[in-house]
């Protein structure tokens, strides 16, 4: 399989990757407008929800909470991967992270950001929303700190201001090579302010490091921390199909399956976008798609651990609930969530398929919509079958509303990964020029000792 | 005294590697190897690291401070506020508990290890730098930059040594 | 709270003349005395209107004609709740939700605000004077016997001047129309009891077994009879815990507090009552003669056969009824509304005759001593003369007021039509509801709450009453008028120099209070001005020891013929039974959006109409709830919303009354549909009462369907096996024991 | 100042709301609705809508499940496969239950419900944004939210209408959650009025709530849990229902206790303040 040639000169990877940064094709203009177009559409229904509002979603009592929630742990699930390449992968060294980290990590911040719309659009006065932050005031109101959504604003506010940080002082070196290359204009002005005059110098690299380490060794409980704390939204409460111990690792897994899957997405469009098949290889993909496979086993498990809690765990509320969710109105939903979450991936096991662009592609879409298909069945069942038998609501479905600002909020996160790739490098030139340094080397060491090794099998056949 | 700056340039890392070396152990007379060599390099290279000698990280220092602080405070904090003039009751649970601080004290703690670590970076590399007498875009491009400051009379001496080990390019400018 | 010390009589002045804007502006002040308006702010009030602080008045709830006493709270000029007054014995300080919704009677938007004339399809606001000039020149050249007029029930004062109005006029056609009155037991009970309304009393009963009464919802005197039923079913004087049986062919509320309820086929109650009184003597129970011989015939297999209730459930019926006594049979508007309803309700009542019941928990009401202001009841044959009377073009001049015949008659019966007949009709109206927009005169009322009156109640509860109504706020259009202040205007007219010393209603009440003083209990007070004041507080004139009226105890056996159970027919399969709802009533409430929204006690539906089946008929003709189905009687046809009712007799189907109006506002109109349209006419056979059950219908589905608006989920009131209402039976609890 | 707060008082805010050691004083406010005597009227409903200005949210919304019903008579039947309901329907009014160990208070992350000193679960309509976590994590779904913005919305409060609204109690906008309070307008009244008279709240009817005052079958009793001469203490006594506890030592007894008191979902643990007594039916017939 071709992986990348350990002997590409280095240049060349500066100029593949900088090329990517000017010069937006007339298709990415059309793009851009087109998720600009898609965002205009969630932001025109938020602003009718905020006018009317949050009845033209449709919710009702029960249905407390619909397709904001579920598409808020959605997208904070998406978030997990990034750190699952940048931080864990980091740690344990595998190299063939590098050229793919960036956009995950990018991927990271940006579903982030789109997840806390979410937090906001949800709230039925957005414009007090600040209420729920620990702000010092003359009348010492404080929020509620016994509250688990505040534990999340918290954990999200964390996350999300440490993978920023990541994200950056991860960029700062490639930064400092488009200050090198660019010669005009507000691109050259913005590396070398964002660079903060990196020069690759000894000291610097060797603070590096440890920051990057460092920062990568917090990033790694943080994640884990993040999607349980959203798990103890559900889990910490006594609601029938949420109360469930297992919640907090069945969460931090599905969110790295369901980002693994986004990864796979965006790595084929980047790949092909931007003709990075030097630097995204089918090699890299491949493990994805393992890791991936993996990880959707972990989480079918878990999965099962759930159903199996409801079904032995001897009480009538969770049995009935999981019931309703098989066969009642939800059915479908939460049998194509059990379809394209547990056995689709399945189709990762085939070697050909875990090269084969455009089945993985379709099967990483896939592997998303089972997972938010997922997050809508953990969210909207228990509404629907809670307690309290006399507030049983099968009737009630989500608006246009809702559907449009959850559909936005994808022009919303497409709007700002165009702007990211075309502003920042979504290929860690420094580190793939790390890689490649570093396999040349060993494969140097192997040379010689073949070289080694065949002298002496020459030397013996000489006998 | 007036000082000079040489900035030599190389492809070849072992040279680099050896040129470092060299440095080192000469002990050029109006060169400090340990306080005058800096080598920029395009890529983290813990081997030039490694000739350069024992130079100290101190991050970590921030880290651990930050974390533990805001940590701490966090929890001060969250307890302080339950437990303020407009005490917020809720049945079943006392007015300051354990289990929901703890998690908050958790959160910060990961922030203010990352903040003060980022803020640890910044003072340790010595950044946001200005921009040092010399430099070559080809440093973050593919070569191997050692820039050296040294006394006039020894920058022959360094030159020298430069080129024996096929410097690509060596840039010299006159200090102040 | 009755005693604040204010200054009454300024508070009644400016309310009783009708000032202007105080409540509305809350800052203009009339100042009657001088004619004159001054700007007051809230800062300098007069004392009956502390900002923030509320007062009480005393008033009588207009919502039905029960007559419970209300309390309003007053702020700042407005009234904002209805409250029970405990004084009074019939609701003794509750209230019901109809009674609750009465603010919003007051406070409706729609409300008629000024006189309106009718010049061709539109009207035309006019002034008072305008309007009652108008009413003299038509009178004028027309004789008593061309005059008509109809109204509801009437009591007190203002019954005084109709009649004194009528007489004035020199007509006798005064009809008074009640939709869904309890006409033909009132005369069944005449003839039994000697009364027309005796005084039940549930509360000393240790076994109710009630035909269709449904006297917790719509029944009579619901209040006062959901007291006595808390009281019952506590148990009072040592005895356990009173047992209801209900039986009725559509369960009604009271059927769902049964102990037990009993689906019996449609029109069959008196055949089960005297199947009952036949299986009591079989118990040992001894029967006069003349009726064990009315009842031979009736034995359990053959009533159990008719009736579809088993003969076991009868013979349990009667160990029960022979064992705990005394007991209390009520004959309700289930077993009535039939062209036997007379035979029906005679056969009930024997029942009472049998167990000893009269006398004990059927005991005479007392009697207001004024005959003159004692109610007038109204009955659906007054609207039939009158029908016949319009049709024949008998009336040229028609006043309607206090009930709403274009809506609440059947169709068939072409009311609408023949009032047409009439050259001038002036209805006197709250609202433009169906009657109203047929006039050419619609004349705009005061709300109950503004308004001055007097009322004594049908069903007197304790100590014989009268109940006062007086305005608790300003009036809120300036346009209305009281009925009494129109009908003293209307008969000044005629009669000028007799009332001329009473300027208004209000004076009128307060001279006809003082002239009768002594007799109602002010003889130890010389003031008039404190007696007076003195009774508004209270908002009753109880008359302590007043005579009760006597019973005549006659069984009347003797006439008894019940029919056979009527044979099924092929082409209208179905019996309809038109519901009456206890907050919607006849649909002179169905305005009211709290009453739209208050769901439905049996189905939860709320804001439509529905009809119900039961799910072995509805499987049978492959009804689902929500269907739209096509109901279709003999009269007409109408399509409804179907929903799947066990409690309902398989035989029938209902459809509740009230909803279905074509007009009356934005919160009735367009909301479901209206049964008394479909209804054939027929007539109990001795009293003429339209026959509201007797109509039959077929059923057929459109193949629509639609959501059914409803509080109840999905799970249609099941518990899924969770400890949500349990139940204990009695042998294990003992509730005497209970605090 | 909230740390010296926090230090001098820290024994207390670690101290466990509810707690038999520190017992309500002077009140705690509870209920008893006995099921028997309850004929599902729903007469206590509509005397609900009009003490506590609820919106008419009409047919449409009435049918996406958006009533503002705060009390609710709920119609159960016995699902025993006979062809006629004859024991007839079983009546339960829902309301807020007032818990002690509200699983609402904790989840809320503004604060905007919290327990009272006096039993109450209260709502700040000022504070709340909106989030919806109360009701999500309310057993009984007693909470109703502003799904719109009632006062503005045609034909709920028209002009004219508006003027019966109570002055004493919000009228609430769009995006808060809001629910039974126990008529919280008319219990702080008459503390207040209790309190300037040197006295306590009496149990003679000074106090009642609407849904209480309005019951044809007074069917609801309300009062002072900790006043050993109110009606309710007294029932709840007598039926040997307590406070605290998720499971009643009654129920232990062998064979099921004989006793009325029962509390829905009492074994979830949020000690709910309104006791109910079971409905009764009669086994001669």
């Amino acid at each position: 399989m071709k992986d990348i040639r350990e002997d590409i000169a280095w240049a060349k990877i500066n100029t593949d990757v900088l090329k990517s940064l000017e010069n937006p094709r007339k298709l990415y203009w059309v793009i851009l407008f087109i998720a600009v177009a898609v965002f205009g559409v969630g932001v025109g229904c938020e602003v009718y929800q905020y006018n009317m509002g949050l009845g033209v979603g449709n919710f009702d009592n029960p249905h407390m909470w619909g397709l904001y929630i579920a598409t808020f742990i959605f997208w904070i699930g998406m978030s997990h991967s990034g750190t699952l390449l940048s931080a864990i992968l980091h740690i344990m060294h595998a190299d063939w992270r590098k050229p793919i980290y960036r956009f995950a990590e990018a991927m990271t911040t940006f579903s982030l950001m789109t997840a806390g719309l979410f937090v906001a659009v949800h709230l039925g006065r957005i414009w007090q929303i600040y209420f729920a932050l620990p702000y010092p005031n003359m009348r010492q109101v404080w929020p509620n700190f016994q509250s688990p959504l505040l534990w999340d604003a918290m954990a999200i506010f964390t996350y999300l201001s440490s993978s920023i940080l990541f994200l950056y002082v991860g960029m700062i070196p490639d930064l400092a090579i488009c200050r090198d290359n660019m010669h005009s204009g507000w691109r050259k002005k913005l590396y070398a302010v964002l660079s903060l005059g990196w020069e690759g110098t000894d000291r610097q690299w060797r603070n590096f490091r440890m920051t990057y380490l460092t920062i990568a060794c917090f990033l790694i409980p943080l994640a884990v921390s993040v999607h349980s704390i959203v798990s103890t939204d559900f889990a910490a409460s006594q609601q029938p199909g949420w109360h469930i111990t297992s919640f907090p690792p069945y969460f931090v897994a599905g969110a790295l399956y369901s980002g693994c899957a986004a990864i796979i997405t965006l790595f084929i469009i980047l790949r092909y976008v931007f003709k990075f098949e030097e630097y995204m290889t089918k090699s890299i993909l491949k493990k994805v798609a393992r890791l991936t496979f993996a990880i959707a086993m972990v989480w079918t498990y878990l999965k099962w651990v759930e159903f199996a809690q409801a079904w032995f765990g001897h009480n009538a509320h969770d049995q009935h609930l999981l019931i309703e969710k098989a066969t009642g109105t939800y059915a479908p939903f939460w049998w194509m969530m059990n379809f394209c979450a547990s056995v689709v991936p399945f189709m990762l096991v085939f070697k050909r398929f875990q090269t084969n662009i455009p089945v993985l592609f379709a099967v990483s879409l896939l592997l998303n919509l089972g997972m938010w298909l997922e997050r809508f069945m953990i969210v909207a069942p228990t509404f629907a079958d809670g307690f309290y038998p006399w507030t049983w609501d099968h009737n009630q479905w989500p608006s246009l509303v809702q559907w449009g600002i959850v559909f936005g909020s994808f022009g919303w996160f497409a709007i700002l990964f165009m702007l990211f790739c075309k502003i920042f490098p979504s290929v860690s030139m420094y580190e793939v020029k790390e890689m490649v340094y570093h396999r040349s080397l060993e494969t140097k060491k192997l040379q010689a000792l073949q070289a080694a090794g065949e002298l002496a099998a020459a030397g013996k056949g000489a006998h | 005294m007036s000082k000079r700056h040489l900035l030599a340039l190389f492809t070849n890392f072992d040279e680099a590697e050896k040129v470092v070396t060299e440095l080192r152990n000469l002990g050029i007379n109006g060169f400090n190897a340990e306080k005058d060599m800096i080598v920029k390099s395009p890529i983290e290279h813990p081997e030039v690291e490694e000739f350069l000698g024992n130079r100290p990280v101190r991050v970590q220092w921030f880290t651990l401070f930050g974390a533990v602080v805001m940590g701490f405070l966090m929890f001060w904090l969250t307890s302080a506020a339950q437990g303020n003039f407009f005490a917020q009751m809720k049945g079943g649970k006392p007015i300051v508990p354990f289990p929901p601080n703890f998690v908050l004290t958790y959160e910060l703690f990961i922030l203010g290890g990352v903040y003060i670590t980022v803020l640890g970076f910044l003072i340790c590399a010595g950044l946001p730098a200005r921009r040092s007498p010399l430099y070559s875009a080809k440093v973050s491009e593919d070569q191997i930059g050692i820039l050296v400051q040294s006394e006039e009379s020894a920058s022959v001496t360094l030159k020298s040594i430069f080129t024996r080990h096929q410097a690509l390019e060596i840039q010299e400018e006159a200090g102040k | 709270m009755m005693n604040s010390e204010f200054d009454r009589r300024d508070f009644l002045k400016v309310l009783g003349w009708g000032g202007t804007a105080v409540a509305l502006t809350g800052c203009g002040n009339g100042m009657v005395e001088s004619g004159k308006e001054t700007v007051v702010s809230y800062v300098e009030t007069k004392d009956y209107m502390i900002p923030s602080v509320s007062v009480y008045f005393n008033s009588t709830c207009a919502q039905c004609d029960a007559g419970c006493s209300i309390t309003g709270r007053i702020r700042e000029g407005r009234v904002l709740k209805l409250e029970g007054n405990p004084e009074s014995a019939i609701n003794r300080g509750k209230t019901c939700g109809l009674g609750q919704a009465g603010v919003q009677n007051h406070y409706n938007p729609d409300r008629v605000r000024a006189p309106l004339l009718r010049t061709g399809n539109t009207g035309e606001a006019i002034t008072w004077e305008k309007a009652y000039a108008l009413i003299d020149e038509k009178l004028k050249g027309v004789s008593g016997n061309e005059v008509a007029f109809l109204t509801g029930g009437m009591s007190g004062h203002t019954k005084v001047l109709m009649g004194n109005y009528m007489d004035s006029l020199g007509s006798k056609n005064h009809f008074v129309y009640e939709a869904i009155g309890p006409a033909v037991v009132r005369a069944a009970n005449k003839k039994s009891y000697g009364v027309e309304m005796p005084r039940f009393n549930i509360g000393k009963a240790r076994v109710v077994l009630s035909f269709g009464a449904d006297f917790l919802g719509a029944w009579v005197s619901p209040v006062n009879f959901s007291q006595q039923y808390a009281q019952f079913r506590k148990g009072s004087g040592g005895h356990q815990r009173g047992v209801l049986i209900q039986v009725e062919s559509k369960m009604t509320i009271t059927g769902a507090n049964a102990d037990r309820w009993l689906a019996v086929r449609p029109g069959t109650e008196g055949i089960l009552a005297l199947g009952i009184i036949n299986a009591l003597g079989a118990h040992g129970v001894s029967i006069p003669g003349d009726i064990a011989a009315a009842v031979k015939t009736y034995d359990k297999d053959r009533v159990s056969n008719d009736t579809g209730v088993s003969a076991e459930q009868i013979d349990k019926i009667a160990a029960i009824l022979k064992e705990r006594t005394p007991s209390l049979v009520l004959a309700g508007s289930a077993a009535e509304g039939y062209a036997h309803g007379s035979q029906n309700a005679a056969a009930i009542n024997l029942l009472n005759h049998v167990l000893g019941n009269v006398g004990k928990t059927i005991e005479a009401a007392a009697i207001v001593p004024f005959p003159q202001m004692a109610p007038l009841t109204g009955n659906t044959a007054a609207l039939k003369a009158l029908n016949d009377g319009l049709a024949a073009g008998k009336y040229k001049v028609l006043f309607s007021y206090g009930s709403n015949p274009v809506f609440t008659s059947p169709a068939a019966m072409k009311y609408k039509d023949n009032m047409a007949k009439a050259d001038f009709k002036v209805v006197f109206a709250q609202y433009l509801d169906e009657t109203a927009l047929q006039a050419d005169l619609v004349l705009p009322l005061d709300s109950a709450l503004e308004d001055w009156g007097t009322q004594v109640p049908e069903y007197m509860a304790g100590n014989a009453q009268i109940n006062i109504r007086q305005p608790l706020m300003e009036k809120l259009h300036a346009d209305t008028r009281g009925m009494g202040d129109i009908l003293l205007t209307l008969i000044k007219q005629r009669r000028a120099a007799e009332y001329k010393p009473f300027d208004d209603y209000y004076g009128y009440l307060r001279a006809a209070v003082l002239q009768n003083k002594a007799a109602l209990g002010g003889a130890n007070q010389p003031d008039n001005d404190i007696f007076w004041n003195e009774t508004l507080s209270k908002g009753i004139i109880k008359f302590e020891g007043a005579k009760h009226a006597s019973l005549s105890v006659k069984s009347g056996a003797a006439g008894l013929t019940l029919p056979a159970p009527s044979a099924a027919d092929a082409e209208y399969p179905l019996q309809l039974i038109p519901h009456v709802n206890a907050n919607l009533r006849d649909g002179r409430n169905t305005n009211q959006p709290w009453l739209q929204e208050s769901p439905d006690p049996l189905t939860t539906i709320v804001w439509d109409s529905w009809i119900e089946i039961h799910p072995k008929k509805a499987a049978e003709l492959g009804i689902v709830e929500g269907d739209i189905v096509e109901v279709t009687s003999k009269s007409g046809s109408l399509k409804v919303q179907a929903y799947i009712f066990p409690g309902i007799h398989p035989d029938a189907v209902s459809i509740p009354l009230g909803r279905g109006h074509e007009a009356m506002g934005r919160y009735a109109k367009g909301y479901g549909v209206n049964p008394f349209q479909i209804l054939d006419m027929i007539y109990d056979k001795e009293t003429g009462e339209l026959a509201l059950h007797e109509t039959r219908v077929k059923i057929s589905r459109t193949g629509n369907r639609v959501i059914v608006v409803k509080d109840e989920g999905p799970v249609g009131g099941n518990q899924e096996g969770q400890k949500i209402v349990p139940e204990m039976l009695t042998n294990k609890v003992n509730l005497s024991k209970e605090i | 100042m909230s740390i010296t707060t926090l230090f001098e008082n820290y024994s207390e805010f670690r101290h466990r709301h509810p707690d038999g050691d520190v017992p309500h004083n002077p009140y705690k406010w509870a209920m008893a609705i006995d099921l028997d005597a309850c004929s599902g009227c729903n007469a206590c409903a509509v005397a609900c809508y009009a003490e506590n200005n609820l919106p008419v949210v009409g047919r449409e919304k009435f049918a996406n499940g958006q009533v503002m019903h705060w009390m609710r008579i709920e119609r159960y039947w016995d699902h025993d496969g006979s062809e006629f309901p004859e024991r007839g329907a079983r009546y339960l009014p829902m309301l807020c239950q007032q818990c002690e160990a509200a699983p609402c208070e904790t989840v809320c992350p503004v604060g905007a419900t919290n327990h009272t000193p006096d039993g109450l679960n209260s709502q700040i309509y000022n504070r709340c944004i909106g989030s919806r976590y109360c009701s999500s994590n309310c057993p009984y779904k007693v909470r109703y939210f502003n799904w719109w913005d009632y006062p503005s919305t045609d034909n709920v409060w028209p002009a004219e209408m508006n003027m019966q609204l109570n002055p004493d109690v919000t009228v609430r906008g769009k995006g808060v959650m809001e629910k039974c309070t126990f008529c919280i307008q008319r219990i702080r009244g008459a503390e207040s009025d209790a309190k300037t008279q040197g006295r306590l709240v009496r149990d003679d009817g000074e106090l009642q709530t609407a849904c209480q005052q309005a019951c044809p079958t007074s069917a609801i009793s309300f009062g002072n849990l900790v006043d050993p001469e109110s009606r309710v203490h007294k029932q709840w006594m007598a039926q040997q229902v307590e406070l605290n506890k998720h499971e009643q030592a009654k129920d232990e007894e062998p064979g099921g206790s004989d006793l009325r008191g029962y509390r829905v979902y009492e074994w979830l643990a949020p000690y709910p303040s309104i006791m109910y007594l079971e409905r009764v039916r009669e086994t001669e017939i």
